[in-house]
Order: C-alpha cells, then sequence, then structure tokens
C-alpha cells in the first residue's frame, strides 16, 4: 500500500458557515495503479487533491484525518518538513489550470528545472539536461527550454506541466482535470502521453475529473465523490460495468456514447451546497430509489462486489 | 513586428504628446489674452522709463510724444504686439523645443543670470536633492513592507497599515509640513524654518554640507509621513492580486520554500506594475511637490514653477511645462523599455 | 423540405493588425456552402479555430461576411444593414458559456422580457404569459419560483435553460446552438440535450447545432459537417458519417470519445500528431495534410480537394477518394 | 435587488465603513447646519470684508485653551446698552446716562479699548447733543475717556435727525491723544504722579485705566467692577443714543480663535464644510460621469470615435498634472465652479482610460452577444447591459476620486487659486502662512483648516475602502 487515506476532513471558514469540502474521505493507491476520483464539479474532488498536497488557503478552519504514505503519517508533519520531505519528491501535482500553472516571467525549462535545482541541488546546468529529457519524453522538443510560458500553445504548457510534475520521480502524481481545457484531439493526445508515463515510470497516478469516459482511458481503480463524500470505490472492471450507487449509475448513464444507442439519462437537480448539505445520504434528494432511512441516516460504506458502496441499498 | 519598430512608434506618440501640451499651454495663456495683456504692460512699464529719460533731453512736448511715439511703434514690433497672439506660436514653440529656453523676467540665479537654461540647472539638483531622495525612501519602504502585510493580508498589522496609508491619502503633505515646522522648529527649535543653508552659509564645505543636510531632514520626513502609506497600499494590492494565480500555489507545491517563492514568483512579477510606479514617480518628482516646496521654501523647479506663474512670465511657464512634460515623455518610453526587459509577454 | 437557411460559398476574414502597417487576414471561413430546412438539425463539428463559431454567427450576421450570400427564408440577407430587426426575430443564438451569456445584474424576468420589449409587444400581461409558457417550455417549472431570481441562483443547467427560454420566446425558425452544453457538467448534458431535441421537434426549428464533440451531435442532428481550418471537409447524415466516416480527420474525432471502458486503458488511441496551425497562414493544398496518417505524397501538400459525393448524399474533401 | 442588499451587507460587514459613514452623517449635518445659519454671501458680505472685523481681537486664541492654563487669559468683552439707565434735567437741558458695567477678573490689561455708538438722535437743530464717556473704575475713582460733540445742522433738512446709522461711531480709545491728556491729569490729581503725553501713549491708556499703581511706577491690573458710561447732554427729551458699545480686546475669542484681521476662525471654517462637500462630490460626479459616460462610448461603440477619445485621454493623461492644473487655475480660476471645470477636465481621462478597458472585457461578454442577437439597439446595450458592469467600480471610484478633489482643490486654495468670494479651509491656511501663523507659533490657525481637510478626506477614503472588497470580488467574504 503506497497511500492510505482515512477519514480525511477539510472545511473552509465562510460568512455562511463551514463549507464541507471534504468529509471524511477514506481510500488507497497501490503502487503503479490509478485511482480516478470522479463527480460533478463542487463535490470536493479538486479540495481532495489539495488536502493531500496541502495547498491550503488561508480560510480553512478544519484540516484532520490520515494520510500515510508508506506508514508514515503526512498530517503531522511541520510545514517545513512536509515541504522539503514530500512536496514534488515523494507527491507531485498537475493543476486544473494548466494556463495559469507556469509563471510569466519565467523560461519554462527553469521552472521545470527548479526543483531539481532546489531538492537536489543540482546546477542549473546539470537541471536543465535532465529538463530536456524528460521533454524529450513527454514529446516536446527541447528548444522549448528556452522559450516563456506565452509562447507555447495549451497543449505544450500541459506537456511541460507533466514533464514538471515529473522531475522528481514522485511516487505518486496527482492530475486534477489535466484536459479540460483542452481540444479533443489534444486530449486524446495527453492522455496516450500519461498512458506511456503509467506504463514506463510505473508511476502512481491520481486522476481527478468530471468525465468517466475520459478517466476510463487510464483509472485502474475509481472513487466516485458526491457531496464532499466517496460514495463508491472499486475497480473499474466493476464499476464501468456495474456500477452499485445510484449516483454511479446515473453518472455512467448521463454519458452521451458514440458506440451505443442508448439514449442518455441525466441526474435531476444540482449537486447540494456544502455548508449544510442534506440529512441522512446526501444523494437522497436526487435519488430514484429513495427510501425513509435514506433521509434520516448516513449509510456507512458496504463491501460489495470487491468495493465499497456508500448507500442503504446494499446494507 | 520588431522591437524597434514598436518603440519608435511609442516614441512617435510620446513625440506627439510632448508638442500637444506645449500647444495647449501656448494656446492657453494666448487665447484667454493673458499674454497680450502681460507683453503689453511690460512694454508700457519700459516706456514710460524711456519717456523720463527722454524729458530732461527733449523740452518740446510735441516732439516729445512725436519720439516716443516712434520708439513705441519699435518696441511693438519687437515685443511681436503688431501681430495676433497666435502669430507668435510657431516661433515660440520651435525655439523650446530646440532648447532654446530664453531668459526669465524676474528670477535669477544666485549668480544673477536670468537665462532660463541657467536658472533651471541650478533649481534641478535642489529638487532632485529633496523630492528625488523622499521618493526612494518611500519606494524602499513600500518594497520592504508592502509585500510583507499582502502576504499576511486581514491580520492586525495589514489593518493598522491600511489605516495608516488611508489616512496619509488624505493627509495633504503641504499642511503636515506646516505642522512639522509649527512643531519641531517653532516649539522645539531643532530644525531649521526651512530654505536650505543658514543665512550667512557656512565657509566650509563639510559644515555646508551638515547644514544642508539639517535643512533638508524636515521636508524629508513630511514627504516620507505623507507619502509612505500610498507607497505601501500601490505595493500591497499589487502582490496581493499576483499572490493569488495559479502559478504561486504550484509553487508552494512544488516545494520551493517560501522566501523564494515570494521572491521568485510574486514579486518578481509584480515588478513591472512596482516599477510603473516608480518611474513615473521619479519623472513627476522632477516637477517637485509645489506645494512642500513653497511651505519649505525649499529653492526648487516647485517653487520657481510657482513664481513663473503669478507673475506670467510666459517663457518661463512654456521652458518649465516643456521640462516637465519632457522628463515624463522620456521616463514614458524608458518604461517601454524596462517592461520589455521585466515582462517578457511584452516581447512581440 | 424547404430551405430556411442558405449559405453559399461564405466567407469570414478578420484582419489582425500587427503594428502599424502590417494587418494579417485570419480566414476563419474560408468557403462554405450549406443549407439547413425548417426542422433540420446540422451539427458543425470542429475542434477550436476550425472557424465553426465564427460560421454561426454569420449565418445570422452577428458577423458580416467578407464574401458570399446568406438566403434566409427565401431573401437575400448578406447586404441589408438597416432593416435586420426581422432577422433578429426569426433567427436566435444559444451561447456555450451559460455563466457569461446572462446579464448577471438582471432578474430571470427582465432577461426574457428583453427580446419582447425590444419587438414591441407592448402587453405586460401577455409578456408575462409569453414567459411564463417559456419558462414551462424548458421545464424550469413552477416559473414563479424563476423569475424573480437572478441568475447567480442558478445552477449552469438552470441557466442555460434560461438562455433557451430567451432564444425561444420569439418563436424563431432558426437557432444557431453554439457548444450549448460543452460547459455544463457532464450529468446534466444529457438533459439539456434532449430538451432540446424535444423543442426543435416541436416548432419545428432549423437549427445549426455547432459542437467539438461529436458524441453529442449524434443525438440529435439529421446531418452532420465536419470543419477544419475554415473548410468542410466532410458532409452526410449523422448516423452514417460516425459509422463510416470517409476523412481521416472524422475519424480521427471520433476515435478522440472513448466510452467508458475498463479495457481502454491496456489500448493507445489512435490519433492525429500535433496541432491545429493557425488559420493565418493554413498549409497549401488540403489544410489536414501535415497531420494526416494517410497523406499521399506529392498530392495532397500540392492541390486542394474538391468535395466529392461519394456515398448517397455523403460528401467528403480528401484525395483518398 | 438582491445583490445590491449582498453588497451593501459586504460593506457594512466592516468598521472603516461603519466609521466612513458615521463622518459621513457629521459632515452633512454641519454643512446643512452652516446653510442655513450663516447667510450664502458670507464671504463677501462678511469675510472678505475687513471692517466687519475690526472689533474682534487679532490673532486671538480659543477661549477654550484657558482650560489648560493657570494664568487665566482674558477673554474679549463686547458690552452694549441700548436704552438710558437714567436721565436727569441740567440747565434747561437733560442729561442721558447709559452705563455698562464689567468685572474684571483677569490678571491682564485689555489689548485695546473701543467705545462705538450708534443711531444717535436729535431733535434741535440749532443744538444738537454731546456724548462724554466716562469709566469708573473698582476703586471709586472717574476717568473722563472722550467727549463726542456734533455739529449744528445748517442744512434744511427736517428733525428728527439721524446719525451713526449706517455705521456706528467708533473711538478707539487706544492711542487717542484725547484721552492722554486726559489721563495726565488724571495721574496727576489721583496719584500726584507727572507724565506727559507721550509717557501716557508709552504706557498705553488701558494700562493707566484698568491699572493700579506700584511703588515704582509700574501698572498692575486692577481687579474689580467698572462703569463704563456715555453721557448724553442734549436740549430735547427724545434725544437719544440707539446703542452704546464698549469693547474689550481679550486674547481669547471664540471657540477657534480669530485670524490676524480679528476674523473668527470658527465661522470661516463653518462655511468650508459645505464647500469642500460641494467641490468633493461636485467634481467627482461630473468627473466619473465624464469619464465613464465617454470609456462606455469609446470601448462599445470602437472605431474612429474610440481612437479619437483615447488620443485626447492619452495626451491629457501623460503629462505631469499638477502645474497645468495650478495654470489654469491661475488663468480661469478664481470662482467656484471654473475649479471645479479645470479639476474635471484634467481628471476625466484616467477613468476613461480604466471604464474602456473593462467595457472591451464586458463587450466580450456573451450576453452582449445575446442582447445583439436580440437585436437590441446600441443604446439600450450601453445603458442596460454596459453600465451595470462597470458601475459598481465607477461608483467606488467616484468615492475614491472625492477626496483628491478635496485635496486638490485646498491646494490650489492654498496657491492664493481659490475662489476669492468664500473662505474655504485652504485659503484661511494660505492667509495663516503668509501671516507668519507658522513662524509665530499661531497653531490655532494653522491645526483646525488642516484637520478638517483631512477630516473630510477620511471619511471618504473610509467609504472607499470599505467598498473595496464589493467591487474587488477576490476580496469577498462571500461566495
Amino acid at each position: 500500500m503506497l497511500l492510505e487515506v482515512s477519514n480525511l476532513r477539510l472545511y473552509f471558514k465562510t460568512l455562511r458557515g463551514d463549507v464541507k469540502a471534504v468529509d471524511g474521505v477514506s481510500f488507497s493507491l497501490d503502487k503503479g495503479k490509478t485511482l480516478g476520483i470522479v463527480g460533478e464539479s463542487g463535490c470536493g474532488k479538486s479540495s481532495t487533491a489539495n488536502a493531500i498536497v496541502r495547498n491550503l488557503p488561508r480560510n480553512v478552519s478544519r484540516y484532520e484525518g490520515r494520510i500515510c504514505l508508506e506508514d508514515m503519517d503526512l498530517i503531522p508533519l511541520s510545514e517545513d518538513e512536509f515541504r522539503s520531505k514530500i512536496r514534488w519528491r515523494r507527491i507531485s501535482m498537475v493543476f486544473q489550470g494548466a494556463m495559469n500553472s507556469l509563471n510569466p516571467v519565467l523560461k519554462v525549462g527553469f521552472q521545470v528545472a527548479e526543483p531539481l535545482i532546489i531538492h537536489k541541488g543540482l546546477s542549473r546546468g546539470e537541471a536543465l539536461k535532465i529538463v530536456e529529457e524528460l521533454f524529450r519524453l513527454v514529446g516536446l522538443s527541447s528548444e522549448i527550454v528556452n522559450r516563456y510560458p506565452h509562447e507555447l500553445s495549451g497543449g505544450m504548457k500541459q506537456r511541460a506541466i507533466i514533464a514538471m510534475a515529473l522531475t522528481l520521480n514522485p511516487d505518486i502524481l496527482i492530475l486534477d482535470e489535466p484536459t479540460s481545457a483542452l481540444d479533443v484531439s489534444i486530449q486524446a493526445q495527453i492522455m496516450n502521453l500519461l498512458k506511456n508515463l503509467k506504463r514506463k515510470l510505473g508511476i502512481s497516478m491520481i486522476f481527478i475529473t468530471h468525465d468517466i469516459a475520459l478517466a476510463s482511458d487510464i483509472c485502474d481503480e475509481f472513487g466516485v465523490m458526491y457531496a464532499g463524500e466517496l460514495v463508491e470505490l472499486g475497480s473499474a472492471e466493476k464499476i464501468l460495468p456495474s456500477p452499485k450507487h445510484p449516483y454511479t449509475q446515473k453518472l455512467l448513464s448521463s454519458i452521451p456514447r458514440l458506440h451505443s444507442d442508448k439514449t442518455p439519462e441525466f441526474i435531476p437537480g444540482a449537486p447540494p451546497d456544502l455548508v449544510a448539505p442534506p440529512s441522512g445520504c446526501r444523494f437522497h434528494p436526487r435519488c430514484p430509489y429513495v427510501m425513509d432511512k435514506c433521509s434520516r441516516e448516513n449509510p456507512p460504506n458496504t463491501l460489495v462486489n470487491g468495493g465499497f458502496v456508500k448507500c442503504w441499498l446494499y446494507k | 513586428m520588431g522591437l524597434g519598430k514598436t518603440l519608435a512608434l511609442k516614441g512617435l506618440t510620446l513625440i506627439v504628446v510632448l508638442i500637444s501640451v506645449l500647444l495647449f499651454t501656448v494656446l492657453i495663456i494666448g487665447a484667454s489674452g493673458l499674454s497680450d495683456r502681460v507683453l503689453s504692460s511690460i512694454m508700457n512699464e519700459e516706456l514710460r522709463g524711456i519717456r523720463q529719460k527722454l524729458t530732461t533731453q527733449i523740452r518740446d512736448p510735441e516732439e516729445l510724444n512725436r519720439a516716443m511715439d516712434e520708439i513705441k511703434q519699435d518696441l511693438v514690433k519687437a515685443y511681436g504686439l503688431d501681430k495676433p497672439w497666435y502669430a507668435r506660436i510657431p516661433n515660440m514653440i520651435l525655439r523650446i523645443v530646440t532648447l532654446d529656453l530664453g531668459s526669465a523676467r524676474e528670477v535669477q540665479t544666485f549668480t544673477g543670470s536670468n537665462r532660463i537654461s541657467d536658472i533651471i540647472l541650478e533649481r534641478i539638483p535642489n529638487t532632485i536633492l529633496l523630492m528625488t531622495s523622499a521618493l526612494i525612501i518611500n519606494f524602499v519602504l513600500g518594497l520592504v513592507i508592502g509585500p510583507r502585510i499582502a502576504l499576511r493580508h486581514g491580520t492586525k498589522m495589514d489593518k493598522a497599515i491600511s489605516l495608516y496609508s488611508a489616512i496619509s491619502y488624505a493627509l495633504p503633505t503641504w499642511w503636515l509640513g506646516m505642522l512639522m515646522i509649527l512643531f519641531f522648529s517653532f516649539k522645539l527649535r531643532i530644525f531649521p524654518f526651512g530654505g536650505m543653508y543658514s543665512v550667512p552659509p557656512s565657509e566650509d564645505t563639510f559644515m555646508r554640507f551638515l547644514d544642508l543636510l539639517w535643512h533638508v531632514m524636515l521636508p524629508l520626513i513630511t514627504l516620507v509621513l505623507a507619502l509612505s502609506g500610498s507607497w505601501i497600499y500601490i505595493t500591497r494590492s499589487i502582490v496581493l492580486s499576483v499572490a493569488q494565480e495559479d502559478f504561486v500555489s504550484v509553487a508552494r507545491v512544488k516545494g520551493l520554500p517560501e522566501d523564494l517563492v515570494r521572491r521568485r514568483y510574486i514579486v518578481r512579477v509584480a515588478a513591472s506594475p512596482i516599477l510603473t510606479n516608480v518611474v513615473l514617480g521619479l519623472a513627476g518628482s522632477i516637477a517637485g511637490a509645489i506645494l512642500t516646496e513653497i511651505v519649505f521654501d525649499w529653492p526648487g523647479m516647485g517653487t520657481l514653477y510657482y513664481k513663473a506663474v503669478m507673475s506670467v512670465d510666459e517663457s518661463l511657464i512654456l521652458a518649465l511645462t516643456y521640462i516637465f512634460t519632457l522628463i515624463y515623455v522620456l521616463a514614458r518610453f524608458i518604461l517601454e523599455i524596462l517592461y520589455v526587459v521585466l515582462d517578457p509577454r511584452v516581447r512581440l | 423540405m424547404e430551405p430556411i437557411l442558405e449559405l453559399i460559398d461564405i466567407k469570414t476574414y478578420f484582419s489582425v493588425r500587427k503594428g502599424l502597417f502590417k494587418t494579417l487576414t485570419v480566414k476563419a471561413v474560408d468557403g462554405i456552402s450549406m443549407t439547413i430546412s425548417r426542422g433540420e438539425v446540422v451539427a458543425v463539428v470542429g475542434e477550436s479555430g476550425s472557424g465553426k463559431t465564427t460560421l454561426g454567427r454569420t449565418a445570422i450576421k452577428l458577423i458580416e461576411p467578407t464574401s458570399g450570400k446568406i438566403v434566409f427564408k427565401g431573401s437575400d440577407i448578406t447586404n441589408i444593414k438597416g432593416d435586420i430587426k426581422w432577422i433578429r426575430k426569426e433567427a436566435q443564438i444559444i451561447f456555450q458559456d451559460p455563466f457569461s451569456s446572462l446579464n448577471p445584474y438582471m432578474t430571470i424576468k427582465q432577461i426574457l422580457e428583453e427580446p419582447l420589449i425590444i419587438h414591441g409587444v407592448e402587453d405586460v400581461s401577455e409578456r408575462e404569459e409569453i414567459i411564463l409558457r417559456a419558462l414551462n417550455n424548458v421545464r424550469l417549472s413552477p416559473p414563479e419560483d424563476f423569475i424573480l431570481k437572478f441568475p447567480h441562483m442558478l445552477s449552469g443547467g438552470q441557466r442555460q435553460r434560461v438562455c433557451i427560454a430567451r432564444a425561444l420566446v420569439l418563436n424563431p425558425s432558426f437557432i444557431v446552438a453554439d457548444e450549448p452544453v460543452s460547459m455544463i457538467d457532464a450529468s446534466s448534458r444529457a438533459e439539456i440535450l434532449l430538451l432540446f431535441r424535444e423543442l426543435q421537434e416541436k416548432y419545428s426549428i432549423g437549427m445549426m447545432y455547432i459542437t467539438h464533440d461529436i458524441a453529442t451531435a449524434k443525438y440529435f442532428s439529421h446531418n452532420i459537417s465536419v470543419m477544419y481550418l475554415g473548410k468542410i471537409v466532410e458532409y452526410g447524415p449523422t448516423k452514417e458519417v460516425l459509422k463510416n466516416p470517409f476523412h481521416p480527420y472524422t475519424a480521427t474525432l471520433i476515435n478522440a470519445i472513448p466510452d467508458p471502458d475498463p479495457e481502454n486503458r491496456f489500448r493507445e488511441r489512435s490519433i492525429v500528431p500535433g496541432e491545429p496551425p493557425s488559420p493565418i497562414n493554413p498549409p497549401t493544398g488540403c489544410r489536414f495534410h501535415p497531420r494526416c496518417p494517410q497523406i499521399i505524397d506529392g498530392k495532397c501538400s500540392l492541390s486542394e480537394p474538391i468535395s466529392r459525393e461519394v456515398d448517397l448524399k455523403h460528401f467528403v474533401a480528401c484525395h483518398l477518394y | 435587488m438582491s445583490f445590491i442588499r449582498e453588497s451593501f451587507s459586504e460593506f457594512w460587514a466592516s468598521n472603516i465603513s461603519k466609521i466612513g459613514i458615521l463622518f459621513l452623517a457629521i459632515l452633512v449635518a454641519v454643512s446643512i447646519y452652516t446653510v442655513t445659519t450663516l447667510p450664502l454671501d458670507f464671504g463677501v458680505r462678511y469675510w472678505y470684508n475687513p471692517v466687519y472685523w475690526v472689533d474682534y481681537p487679532k490673532s486671538a486664541q480659543p477661549e477654550w485653551i484657558n482650560i489648560f492654563l493657570s494664568e487665566k487669559l482674558m477673554s474679549h468683552v463686547e458690552l452694549s446698552i441700548s436704552k438710558a439707565s437714567g436721565i436727569k434735567p441740567y440747565n434747561n437741558r437733560f442729561i442721558k446716562y447709559y452705563n455698562v458695567s464689567y468685572n474684571h477678573e483677569c490678571n491682564q490689561f485689555p489689548k485695546f479699548i473701543t467705545l462705538r455708538i450708534s443711531d444717535l438722535l436729535f431733535y434741535r437743530r440749532d443744538s444738537p447733543p454731546i456724548v462724554r464717556f466716562y469709566v469708573t473704575r473698582p476703586d471709586g475713582r472717574t476717568i473722563e475717556l472722550y467727549t463726542l460733540a456734533i455739529e449744528t445742522i445748517s442744512s434744511n433738512a427736517t428733525p428728527p435727525f439721524r446719525y451713526f446709522s449706517m455705521e456706528p461711531k467708533r473711538i478707539l480709545l487706544s492711542g487717542d491723544i484725547y484721552l492722554a491728556r486726559s489721563l495726565v491729569s488724571f495721574l496727576y490729581r489721583e496719584f500726584n504722579i507727572s507724565l506727559g503725553t507721550s509717557g501716557v501713549l508709552e504706557v498705553g491708556s488701558e494700562k493707566i485705566i484698568f491699572g493700579s499703581i506700584g511703588g515704582d511706577n509700574t501698572f498692575t491690573p486692577l481687579i474689580g467692577r467698572y462703569v463704563f458710561s456715555a453721557v448724553l447732554i442734549c436740549s430735547d427729551v427724545n434725544d437719544g443714543i440707539g446703542m452704546f458699545n464698549v469693547v474689550l480686546g481679550g486674547y481669547v475669542y471664540g471657540l477657534m480663535g480669530t485670524d490676524v484681521l480679528g476674523r473668527d476662525l470658527f465661522q470661516g471654517l463653518l462655511f468650508g464644510f459645505p464647500i469642500a462637500l460641494i467641490i468633493g462630490v461636485g467634481v467627482s460626479l461630473l468627473t466619473t460621469f465624464i469619464g465613464a459616460g465617454l470609456g462606455i462610448v469609446s470601448g462599445y461603440i470602437g472605431g474612429r470615435v474610440d481612437d479619437f477619445i483615447q488620443r485626447f485621454a492619452d495626451t491629457i493623461n501623460n503629462i505631469p498634472l499638477l502645474p497645468l492644473l495650478i495654470l489654469l487655475s491661475f488663468i480661469f480660476g478664481g470662482r467656484l465652479w471654473l475649479i471645479i471645470f479645470v479639476l474635471v477636465f484634467f481628471n476625466w481621462p484616467s477613468l476613461t482610460i480604466i471604464v474602456r478597458s473593462m467595457v472591451l472585457s464586458a463587450k466580450a461578454s456573451q450576453f452582449i452577444e445575446a442582447a445583439v442577437a436580440i437585436g437590441a439597439s446600441r443604446l439600450r446595450i450601453m445603458v442596460k447591459h454596459i453600465f451595470p458592469q462597470v458601475a459598481p467600480f465607477v461608483f467606488a471610484q467616484m468615492i475614491f476620486f472625492t477626496p483628491y478633489a478635496i485635496l486638490a482643490e485646498s491646494a490650489l486654495s492654498f496657491l492664493g487659486l481659490g475662489d476669492v468670494t468664500m473662505p474655504t479651509w485652504g485659503q484661511i491656511l494660505e492667509y495663516g502662512f503668509k501671516n507668519g501663523a507658522v513662524f509665530l507659533g499661531y497653531w490655532w490657525w494653522i491645526l483646525p483648516p488642516g484637520l478638517f481637510i483631512v477630516y473630510s478626506a477620511v471619511t471618504f477614503v473610509f467609504i472607499a475602502l470599505g467598498m473595496e472588497p464589493v467591487v474587488n470580488p477576490r476580496l469577498r467574504r462571500w461566495k
């Protein structure tokens, strides 16, 4: 077990009250595997990622749980320890806004090389040499090293950012919607690249997206998030063909498919406000199988089909 | 488009600005009739003097009048009053643009020259000594304190400094200057009331220097007290907006030490807007803080301009307007070049 | 069926000023002809920079074409300048971004009322009635709950439904839908698409459905045209094109959209390399040739392929055919 | 409108906004009070009319300063009586007494003494009245101060004859030679001291009148009750004095003291409130109106209109403003509305440039395109769709610009370029500075006007600061 997250909570303070962005999330990640975290926007996917790399805004009101990286609990680590031991060396991340992830006044190559210089103490020249290699790996020509971010297209920036995430050979790479701003053909290119990296480097990934079809390209396991909670967790082989949780079922059937003639369905209503989520099962107001119990009690995680489902239907 | 072309284009725009400002000034002084009025009053003054001299030589009143009429016609021509005010403009602007600034009517240099270029050259160092050093102090204060409070925004320290900035924005520097004189010069008697040197100035160069320092202290403190608030606040807001960009979080997650993140990812990116303020501030400071200079009786460009306006010395007003604008325009041009150096996005 | 919109060799160029003297021409739409009939939905599929959005805007004269002819409801509207109000009533557009396409300072009622005011529906109760009916139509019910809300109080899907309602209050005969679901959460996309199809059929509206996601086009377009760099490379009945894409580019677009399948991760997706070139300086010959996996040496880079009817009503512009 | 309510609650959440609003309320209240109590032509009629201030003490400190002093300073005193306190027949004539009394309690001499009578009325053309003035001191001694004789009337005007009705007769006792002679005899008679008139003038009449003499011929203030009387000797019983005043110049006056001309600074400073408010609000209102209007037109219409507006704005924005502002105020200034005009003229461009860029980005919003698509006219789009986008920013700019306008006007006033018909704080400071108030330590002349400038400016800065999170969504607390 490479990474084990249990009972992770991350709340933000606002004028209206605490936003329970991540509320008791548990999952684990094996070496070389990719976990997809999927769900609608505003369900806490990105916050989960940010909680793992401890990229927190100032208004955090609650940050607790266990994040164990090979038996080391990360939460009690001091800011400085976490920075020098974990960040980028063990866990690196590709952020959602690829367009804004690069400093506009520094050359791309230098930004990618920076972790090597800081963490490994390499000279700029040595670091840049490694960067050129990495660029080749992600399909960028080595001359890009000397370019500024604004001179790159969106796809090239995304490749550079992926290269940047790989500089220190991290154990875990977190990808937060890495392709959402890209065109479909470029998106396919990036997915192929990620697949290659996974195979070649054996790196573990957490892939965050709202698009299950896209996630199926790379993920071995799926965690489905709804309203700050993980409602279903299981392998791709189990979840994609036969989802258990009503939310997962709905999510899967809402995807317009090219190769089948089934009319897509939709989930009526909108995800709840995370300041005051519904009582009991948070999905109950939108659930087609809602029962009395659902609005009263929060369902426990039930072992079904080799994975966990958080639903009263399976209890 | 090449870099040279961009800059040439900017330069051209700024030259147009320069000429328009001069034209605007001349038009205002001319069209309001001020120019004609002042010129004729100067001429009449001169005529009166001549008449007094002539009365001792020419007894016959009729002959005197005839002689006076002739002299008057000559003078009218010499002053250009025979033509309408706008006919004088092209010449005037051409002279100014070629830096032939002419001579002032009343103001003189310490050594008695009334050539405007001499006067300006004498005054500029005085203004630089006061205004520019104040600006640099304020800039440094802004750069040291601004980012610090920006990254701790919402804290008590941030609130206190913001409050100080707000009040200092509402504080007229010249009034603060008067209070400073009232307190430190009148009440405590530890600083002089104004001026640059004691009268009579000391013979010894070192003592003169100390004397100068003693004199510059109070206006300098005033300028720093009154203006540092806005500098800190401006730096704070620029830094605050950069600090919220995504690439700053990326840098943190990359595991860069906090001070490096601050230096390389925040201040470095915030540099060009901050620099804009500094360079424009520097350029503006040449015009002097007119009111502060008056309050402290500081013989700089500000008091010079004030005197020029009050005595309607057209050539001096024009020359100073030209110099102020020229420096400002040059600063803008330098900024364009600096942007290119600092911000790769500007490079086309 | 009677054609509602005919585009004949439409070209829309933009000039981009670079510096003082140099202007560059962006050939966003470069010679496109298309006919859309009443009740017909034509999907225009392409990536960003393909000119599909410009085409949609040009079709309803939000952008003036550089050359070509636009015939709307039988009259040539290409050069009309002043009296275009009737076109604005008959032809509507729905935008991609439901967040920025509603004025945040207006209530839903004000937003829906505006077109009615502009087009002279003076009776207040009549306007109210139309608005309530439109809201019911887009399933924002009960409508009374929504009319006094501001856009920011609604979810993305709800906002897009308001946009649809706004387009419908004037009873248009033609609608351009510019990526109407691309910014909506996957879970509510289907809802909007189904609503679209229902309303389009109910009112027999001609529609140009612009999208980069060929999968959504499948659900309610009759015909599909695939655009690449300002040109249509393939056109035909939707089912036909999806089943049997002729143009290599169309095949790429289809391949880029996976179905959720656990087997996906064990196979490479077939992709085209590189990125779309800039429409300022498009490649010679076939514009797709630098990225084309099936390039014919000495042909594709030199001569521009002409659109041919390869199958029944299925056109393709490619040297392979 | 819910966003207005939300914005307001966001605004109201910070203390600084509350303070700002409180300050503004005070500012407005004082201005309204001033406008309703002081005449609108206060400037010309009183402030710039030196005659009006003749009997006020010059450069007097505020009265409340005595609270902090162990040795109290003499307050300014003006005594008056309008009805005769007694009447007596005397040799076919009448004597009317007009007595006013004053209790002198402080250990100082008055700065000056002035007698004033107004509205002298008499009926006998051939026998006009005579007025004699006396003072009776606490020690019972009486000094004759002055005699006023009225000439006989030779014209054929009809009685009653009225003197000093338009302007009172003012008798300045300090330095008066008649009084000096009277004091010479007084000193000799009562104390057996011989002092010539020049000697008396040297000591000062006030000191002799208000002094008790010490051993070595020094005068110390005599504490106690003084009675000043005007004695009217007249031939007709109806003759009389309308008003008799005695002014004893003090060292402290009123709430705010006086300036070198004796002007009551309190009144001048009070009048500064409405002017600051008018300048601040007027200039910022006009500037934002023009600036935002042109910015919207420039940004939305584009093309040549845009080019023209932007060139113009660029030019003005590219020059150091203060010098030109001074020049223009010198040439055109002197009146409030001209100063407002000059300030507006030079300041709209910066707003236009910013608003234009905001409009350009708002123009790219799809709801603008949507409005075009439903056939909305340009005007409708600008008013209904674009303006609301920039409105919060423009409103905040307007508030933020107000202190600038107040400060700019006071700076121009300080340079002597203010409105010549009404007192402003800047002008009061200018006059103080020119008259050496700073070098003489007249703090009460320098401190309050500046404090009021800061007060009114800070009011708007606080409100603007409170609005910052409303306008800049990045700083918002609610999402």
